[in-house]
């Protein structure tokens, strides 16, 4: 019942908005239909909690904790940046950056994105997984393209063109997946892309076929991810759409992304039998952090700027999946999760920041602090929490993920500690000066709503100090399914 | 510690104050001789003191409290050192307070209350004098402290009294560790005392002086007790390198009538022929131009630190 | 060879034609035709589908080949077609390396994908496996396709030939996938088209043409 | 006299801990009441700082109780990682830090209650928070006993003093001091993560306990000396680490740069004892040489950059570089000491150790609060418009005074005693089975006192240059001096100087709980006389700073009745002498340029010197001279050079073309399918 409500309601969200998108209280309706899948994905995450694993709809859907607590991450920070994105379309529309009928839009294909994460997650099917992973892209891309500025345009395109490919590649791994499950599991293919059924059997798999399915997954849901060099759309699709959809781009659908390519490691891992998936992972994921690290030096858009910081955090999660064993799992889905709320609300200040200077040039922002204190205090303690400055709960993950590194593969810390200086260096020269200093900026017609934010940070701050029990629990539940 | 260590205690200090300006006019007493003048009375420093505390006390408007309370500060330490140093026996109750290190940080605390002083007005002169001075003092302190060191590496302590008991006990002959020190403590002595060639007490050309300048505001009782402070600082530095280098004939374990019986003719011949060797090298070096002072007082660090390692590796 | 029954002889055909339509889309530089190929494409996909669906009985692959053929060989190619009209885009600009250069390119590509394939062969039980390799060339065929084109529909009949060849190879592989995933690709594929529609449009509008060279501001290496 | 000293044994229910927790909680909860009415001063400044002044206290009576106790206690809270609850000891080591903190933070807090006012910048009440969270997180620090724990106070505390560095974020200076502040505490953070990686040694326990049975191999444990000494190095200012130092010291308030420099300084000089003398076991003699030539270089660096710098605090900067220089040569020789077996005299550089920092931390704390109400009372802190200020500001400049002679190194104060300790554990090198450190020991020694001479010469420049002389602006004359608040948190200090100046005996047996703990020895005491310093028994050398203030107090005073009674001359004001030249100005007076010059000639290959000098033509003559640290462009801008050109390699990845893009990926498919085929 849960289940139905979290997948039909945004998809009635989706329909309804898409006719009356423009009213006036549709930012409202936006949220209440979020809230109603939040309080969906929170009913589902007690059940999986209380009850264990289900598997729902003729064993197409399949909940555990490790997608149950994606799936409450996803409706969670949905609803805040449903909240957020109430006022700050508001002053777009009143900017005249907008018209009513780009709105219908985006409140449409907002809700029919969420409906595509929380199907990809949710689906026990990686056929379906594959057509949702592929139905996020098209419900994003003309979101991305919002604006109609060249630069959006471009994105847009490339967003579209680079994830498509990548989206192929990942269809043919799927259709290696099925052709080696097909000869253990029969001919009767109806079950053969089954995770769970496919999981029962890994070990039985054809370890070649395997290997190959694997890379065609990770180069296509890679792509998504974000893994240099696959991550060319990522900063413009960030930096050109709007800020709500940066904001659940970079926490949502990364992780999503990311979600599909370690459920294809579990099972790859299981039939290989040999280093090849945890290689690939750690060497995408350094290769990631390492690349991000230095081209944030050369950003000098804001959004740009924290879109190359979510490649850097997703290379980081990468690289912590790839090391495996239950601390780094752990630690990477902590990373997912601190990683995802406060890029989101750091995206959330950036958006106003941006509406405030009436550009996104950094150059350009100038004390924020004065302008507008929440607004200044949020990007500052943002940056600092993504940067890993304790007692953030970045840092923790960070941590874990480190001294893990620092046993299983002492050869990758100090390189994954450079490249964390080097971002440290760049991210913070560009921020203080955006935050500090004197103003140059004008004040926003309507209240920012920073409830989000402040939500967001709090609990970033509260992973960082003490992590409940019954969430590290929640996590090692997840982590042991990844293999730990 | 019984009476008599404290009344040669006493007795010390109260010599090192008596007979401080009678070294000073004996230094110069020499000097006339070697340079054919005619020479002045021994007792002229006396005299000049004597007059000085006569007269009324000018004072800037300008100045602080500091300025006034620094004279009596800087001949206090300066007799407090003269308890220390053992110039006539080893066996004073005062050295257990302070060993030479302290001795060090004792000058150095009156240099800084003599420099703070002379800033104190705010003239050109004054902070200039200052200057002068901590740059002489900044060299010469290290310099100082490493023969001292030198001294103490080989008699194991820095406690002055031990020192000179252990290099009087006569089973050593002068190391070369200690020849290096001397050669440095004597250059130090002339820069801390504003001898020729590093600063000339007889003059008050501006450009070329250090000690003089930073005196120039102070009159009356309060120059009589720079002066006497400054003549005590020579008398202690020479009494140090009795205590360094040449430690015969003080008082040692057998403290009574005897020891300083000796020990104070002894002291009365070693001031003497310490006075003329000082009037000599006065007589035959030339004043330097002020920036070559940190040249030569560096040349008295390396010494002694030089010293101190020929110390080391002979010892190793 | 001789030996194999007709219907795999049908089969071998097909994938061959297939990779020589990849081919012609690879050298071919007239946007009309490349629909047209693409549409020939389609034919030959739904053929084999059929083929299939007649020497295995299965029935999901009637319904995959209806659907290829409503959709690949006719709905799509209209659509695009309407679309090259609408825009005025005919030809394409020099491809970005040669064409005899593409050409040696695919070849050596070819041969990686047949090696590739080989382990993917010996575990397939079906009556096509030989063709794995073909539909590995083919999806990689469009890859280097969508590489050497500048302009922006050229692209996209790379990619609409890249999932033809990714389709084939589920044929080829193991006669299809499960309904539930085929109609879901279908359904992305459509949609996909018409955004894409959308998008050419939104270019046009902005640029006044469909060249790939206006494209290209967003970097970090100025 | 016995001392007291309880072998380390688990105290059955952690009371002295559970108070330290309290009262930084308390520190927390006041700085958050501060958030209640942010713009107030009343509130923040008459009640809240004091009120954080009296947790200090207690938190240093507490401190002190389980200093004389000398035992352990433990405790572990629920919260931080999982797998890792939150571990607290207070151990003696801990515990003297703790002192230092609370009791030097009790002058700053009460001072700072006087000192922040509305209009500078930050709102009284968001400073009293960052201030408090400061403190409890310096305090968390010296309590924590597991790497998280650890590691989150530690850059709590930087967060939060970063914080305070840019309260006046509108200057641009301040906030490039800021930012290289925060980027070099991160990177050193960076390493000291690294180190308690390696510490753990394979056990994979992050607590203290486990690192310090876990077995490591020499060179393991090597590194993690090296990461330990980099990291604390960065915090404490070691050179080339200290970059940040000069700037963010001057750019804070002036509290809070007396609680950077006066207190978290020691918690780097904390952290390196813990890891290097705790945590590692019993350390190999030769690492000591690492901290020990580090230590002098930064001495002798850190002096004479002081003394050519002309803006106060910077000059105060600098010279906290020069006294962690002597920490750090202390903990080297402590190290070298320790390595070789010398567990007493290893003991005696230890106490030397610990006891220049407590002296630090009360005069440097001192003389920052001075500057304080300096630039309070004239806006400046540029030492060539300052001067004077001896009568306006009567209480600042004599408590001042006492720091200013203290941190010189004059007896009978407290800077005297440490620098005497130190040197007097050079002095027994002599006894070390290393022929090589028996060389190095006698430069090294020379550079020690060359660095001590040195700081006299930067002190007097800079307490005559700002208090001494004649005021050489005119806008000074409306110079007031500081409040009663801020007179009492500056008299507390003094106290302390002169305190640790006159009883080091009784510092020292306090003392005596931590060198036993680190090195396993305790300087031993002479039995008889209460008030007898005296190191170590064999050797006659001692040291009675009340005996000898008694002394030179009685022939002062005996001076000043003798020349009274003597002769009652009368005396009379006048004009300072002019050299019969007229018009003599205040501005005529030597400069803190002119006090810097025989440095700059003397050393010059230190200083990357740019000078203007005016033509003799010219009719408004101006000289000018700026010196600045060549550190920067031999250490640090290659090292940015290198980073940008790595930047701009990695920038050619990403060119714009989507075909360029597709390549990739096609690529990225075919290695790595080759990779999957070939494996």
């Amino acid at each position: 019942m849960a289940l139905l409500l979290l997948l039909i309601l945004p998809l009635m969200g989706a329909a309804l908005l898409g006719i009356t998108g423009a009213h006036r209280r549709a930012p409202e309706v936006n949220a209440a239909f979020s809230l109603g899948t939040l309080l969906a994905a929170c009913g589902l995450a007690v059940r999986v909690i209380r009850h264990g694993d289900l598997l729902l709809g003729r064993e197409q859907f399949f909940i555990d904790p490790f997608n149950v607590f994606l799936v409450t991450l996803t409706a969670f920070v949905g609803l805040t940046t449903a909240l957020f994105s109430r006022p700050y379309m508001r002053i777009e529309l009143d900017h005249g950056r907008l018209t009513p009928g780009k709105l219908r839009l985006y409140h449409s294909m907002y809700q029919l994105f969420m409906f595509t994460m929380l199907l990809a997650l949710t689906t026990n099917n990686m056929g379906l997984m594959w057509v949702a992973m592929e139905g996020a892209t098209l419900s994003t891309v003309l979101l991305v393209t919002l604006y109609r500025t060249p630069a959006s345009l471009e994105a847009g395109w490339k967003y579209f063109i680079l994830c498509g490919v990548g989206i192929a590649q990942a269809l043919f791994g799927t259709v290696l997946l099925y052709v080696a499950a097909e000869k253990v599991l029969g001919s009767q293919g109806v079950t053969a892309l089954l995770w769970t059924h496919l999981d029962a059997v890994k070990s039985q798999l054809e370890p070649t076929v395997l290997a190959l399915a694997f890379v065609f997954l990770l180069v296509g849901y890679g792509t998504k991810v974000g893994l240099v060099p696959l991550h060319n759309w990522l900063p413009d699709a960030h930096a050109e759409g709007p800020t709500p959809i940066s904001a659940v781009l970079s926490g949502l659908l990364l992780n999503v992304a990311l979600y599909t390519v370690v459920r294809s490691k579990v099972l790859v891992e299981g039939s290989v039998h040999s280093q090849l998936p945890s290689r690939l992972l750690m060497g995408f994921g350094l290769v990631s952090v390492v690349v991000a690290a230095l081209l944030l030096w050369r950003q000098r858009d804001i959004k740009r700027l924290f879109a190359y910081s979510s490649i850097e955090h997703m290379g980081i999660a990468t690289f912590a999946f790839g090391m495996g064993g239950p601390i780094a799992n752990f630690a990477a889905l902590l990373h997912m999760t601190v990683h995802s709320l406060t890029k989101s609300s750091i995206f959330f200040t950036a958006g106003h920041a941006a509406q405030n200077a009436g550009t996104q040039a950094m150059d350009r922002i100038r004390g924020l602090i004065t302008l507008s204190p929440t607004v200044g205090w949020g990007l500052m303690l943002g940056s600092l929490a993504i940067l890993g400055v304790p007692p953030f709960g970045v840092f923790t993950s960070e941590f874990l993920i480190l001294t893990t590194a620092m046993r299983t593969q002492p050869w990758a810390t100090p390189i994954l500690l450079a490249a964390l200086a080097v971002a440290f260096a760049a991210i913070f020269s560009k921020v203080q000066p955006m935050v500090f200093g004197e103003t140059t900026g004008r004040p926003l017609p309507h209240a920012p709503a920073l409830l989000p934010v402040f939500t967001h940070l709090a609990i970033v701050l509260l992973l960082g100090l003490y992590i409940p029990h019954y969430l590290a629990d929640w996590y090692r539940a997840a982590a042991h399914l990844i293999g730990g | 510690m019984n009476a008599i260590d404290w009344i040669t205690q006493v007795l010390e200090v109260v010599v090192a104050v008596a007979a401080a300006p009678a070294f000073l006019g004996w230094l110069n007493q020499c000097r006339a001789w070697l340079q054919n003048r005619r020479a002045p009375s021994l007792w002229l420093p006396y005299r000049n003191l004597h007059k000085l505390f006569h007269k009324e006390a000018l004072i800037a408007e300008s100045a602080s409290p500091l300025f006034r309370i620094a004279p009596y500060v800087v001949f206090g330490t300066m007799v407090v050192a003269a308890g220390i140093i053992p110039s006539m026996s080893t066996r004073l109750p005062l050295v257990g307070s302070a060993d030479a290190i302290a001795l060090v940080g004792l000058f150095a605390a009156a240099r800084m209350f003599m420099t703070l002083a002379a800033m104190d007005v705010g003239t050109a002169f004054g902070t200039l004098g200052a200057r002068r001075e901590m740059m002489v003092g900044f060299l010469a302190e290290p310099a100082l402290l490493m023969v001292i060191f030198v001294a103490s590496q080989i008699s194991s302590s820095t406690a002055l009294p031990v020192i000179t008991d252990h290099l009087a006990s006569g089973h050593l002959g002068l190391s070369p560790g200690l020849a290096f020190s001397a050669v440095a403590f004597i250059l130090v002595l002339l820069a801390e005392n504003a001898r020729i060639p590093v600063d000339n007490p007889a003059t008050h050309l501006e450009l070329t002086m250090i000690h003089e300048a930073m005196l120039l505001e102070y009159s009356a009782r309060h120059l009589a007790l720079m002066e006497w402070a400054a003549q005590l600082k020579l008398f202690n530095y020479v009494c140090i390198g009795f205590a360094l280098f040449l430690p015969w004939g003080v008082a040692r374990a057998h403290i009574g009538p005897i020891g300083l019986a000796v020990a104070i003719p002894a002291l009365a011949m070693k001031l003497a022929v310490a006075g003329a060797a000082l009037a000599l090298i006065e007589t035959v070096s030339a004043k330097m131009r002020v920036m070559r002072i940190p040249e030569f007082l560096a040349t008295a660090f390396l010494f002694a630190v030089l010293g101190l390692l020929v110390h080391v590796l002979l010892k190793a | 060879m001789t030996h194999l029954p007709l219907y795999q002889q049908l089969l071998d055909s097909c994938a061959a034609l297939l990779l020589l339509l990849s081919f012609a889309m690879l050298s071919q530089r007239r946007v009309v035709a490349l629909v047209n190929l693409y549409a020939v494409q389609g034919a030959v996909l739904a053929a084999t589908t059929l083929l299939l669906a007649w020497r295995t009985g299965q029935d999901h692959l009637y319904v995959s080949a209806a659907l290829t053929l409503a959709l690949k060989v006719m709905l799509l190619p209209w659509l695009l077609h309407r679309l090259i009209r609408r825009l005025q885009v005919h030809r394409d600009t020099e491809p970005l390396l040669n064409v005899s250069g593409t050409m040696l390119v695919g070849l050596v590509i070819v041969v990686f994908a047949f090696s590739l394939a080989q382990p993917i062969t010996r575990l397939a039980s079906t009556a096509t496996r030989s063709a794995i390799g073909i539909a590995l060339a083919v999806v990689l065929l469009a890859f280097l396709m969508m590489i050497t084109r500048r302009k922006a529909v050229s692209q996209v009949m790379g990619f609409l030939s890249m999932e033809n060849g990714v389709l084939f190879g589920a044929m080829s592989a193991s006669y299809g996938m499960p309904m539930i995933v085929e109609l879901g690709m279908a359904l992305d594929v459509l949609v996909a088209v018409l955004v894409l529609g959308v998008f050419f449009f939104q270019i046009r509008e902005r640029f006044d043409s469909l060249d790939l060279h206006h494209l290209e501001s967003l970097k970090e290496h100025q | 006299m016995m001392h007291r000293l309880v072998h380390p044994v688990a105290a059955p229910f952690p009371m002295l801990l559970i108070g330290c927790v309290g009262l930084l909680l308390g520190w927390t909860v006041i700085g958050l009441a501060g958030l209640v009415r942010p713009r107030s001063v009343v509130l923040a400044g008459r009640l809240l700082f004091p009120l954080g002044a009296l947790l200090g206290l207690a938190l240093a009576v507490l401190a002190g109780a389980s200093l004389l106790g000398g035992g352990i206690e433990r405790l572990i809270l629920p919260i931080g990682l999982p797998n890792l609850p939150m571990h607290l000891r207070l151990d003696p080591l801990s515990s003297i830090f703790l002192l230092l903190l609370g009791a030097s933070s009790f002058g700053i807090s009460l001072f700072a209650g006087g000192y922040f006012r509305v209009g500078e910048g930050t709102a009284p009440g968001l400073l009293c928070l960052q201030y408090h969270l400061f403190l409890a997180a310096m305090g968390l620090v010296l309590i924590a006993d597991d790497a998280y724990s650890f590691l989150v106070a530690w850059e709590v505390m930087a967060l939060a003093s970063y914080f305070l560095v840019t309260t006046q974020h509108r200057i641009a200076e301040i906030r490039r001091a800021g930012f290289i502040y925060l980027l070099m505490a991160h990177v050193g953070a960076i390493c000291l993560l690294l180190c308690f990686g390696v510490l753990q040694g394979g056990g994979w326990h992050f607590t203290f306990h486990a690192m310090r049975s876990a077995h490591l191999s020499l060179g393991w444990a090597t590194v993690a000396f090296a990461l330990a000494l980099l990291g604390f190095g960065a915090k404490a200012g070691l050179v080339p680490l200290h970059v940040w130092l000069p700037e963010a010291h001057p750019a804070a308030p002036s509290p809070v740069s007396a609680l950077m420099s006066g207190v978290m300084l020691k918690t780097a000089v904390y952290g390196m004892l813990r890891v290097g003398l705790d945590l590692l076991g019993r350390p190999v003699w030769w690492w000591g040489l690492a901290p020990l030539i580090l230590g002098l270089f930064t001495i002798v660096y850190g002096v004479l950059f002081a003394a050519v710098q002309t803006d106060m605090k910077r000059l105060l900067a600098y010279s906290s570089v020069e006294n962690i220089g002597m920490v750090f040569t202390g903990i080297g020789l402590t190290i070298v000491f320790a390595g070789s077996g010398l567990k007493v005299i290893a003991a005696l550089a230890l106490l030397a150790t610990l006891y220049h920092c407590l002296n630090h931390a009360f005069m440097k704390s001192l003389l920052f609060l001075g500057t304080g109400s300096v630039l309070h009372a004239t806006g400046e802190r540029n030492l060539g418009r300052l001067g004077g200020l001896i009568h306006r500001m009567p209480w600042v400049a004599w408590l001042t005074l006492i720091g200013t002679l203290a941190i010189a190194g004059l007896p009978p104060l407290n800077g005297f005693v440490s620098e005497w300790l130190l040197l007097q554990s050079f002095l027994f090198t002599g006894h070390l089975p290393h022929a090589f450190v028996n060389l190095l020991i006698p430069m090294a020694m020379a550079l020690v006192v060359l660095g001590a001479a040195l700081a006299g010469y930067v002190m007097v420049k800079f307490y005559g240059v700002i208090f001494l002389g004649q005021p050489r602006e005119a806008a000074l004359a409306r110079a007031h001096d500081c409040g009663w608040l801020e007179r009492i948190g500056l008299t507390w200090l003094a106290l302390g100087c002169v305190a640790l100046g006159l009883f080091p005996l009784q510092v020292i047996r306090a003392l005596g709980a931590v060198t036993h703990q680190l090195v396993g020895a305790v300087v031993p005491q002479s039995s008889s006389h209460w008030w007898l310093l005296a190191p170590v028994p064999d050797r006659s050398v001692s040291y009675e700073p009340l005996v000898f203030l008694t002394a030179t107090l009685a022939v002062v005073l005996m001076t000043v009745l003798a020349v009274r009674l003597t002769y009652r001359q009368r005396e009379r004001r006048g004009p300072a002498w002019d050299c019969g030249a007229g018009n003599l100005t205040a501005r005529m007076q030597d400069t803190a340029e002119g006090f810097g010059q025989p440095i700059r000639h003397l050393f010059r290959p230190f200083f990357q010197i740019e000078r203007e000098l005016p033509e003799p033509t010219d009719r408004a003559p101006r000289y000018r001279v700026v010196v600045r640290e060549r550190i920067w462009r031999l250490v640090y801008e290659p090292i940015s050079g290198a980073v940008e050109g790595l930047a701009n390699t990695a920038a050619r990845l990403q060119q714009g073309r989507i075909s360029v893009y597709l390549l990739y990926s096609f690529l990225t498919l075919l290695v790595l399918l080759a990779v999957a085929l070939l494996r």
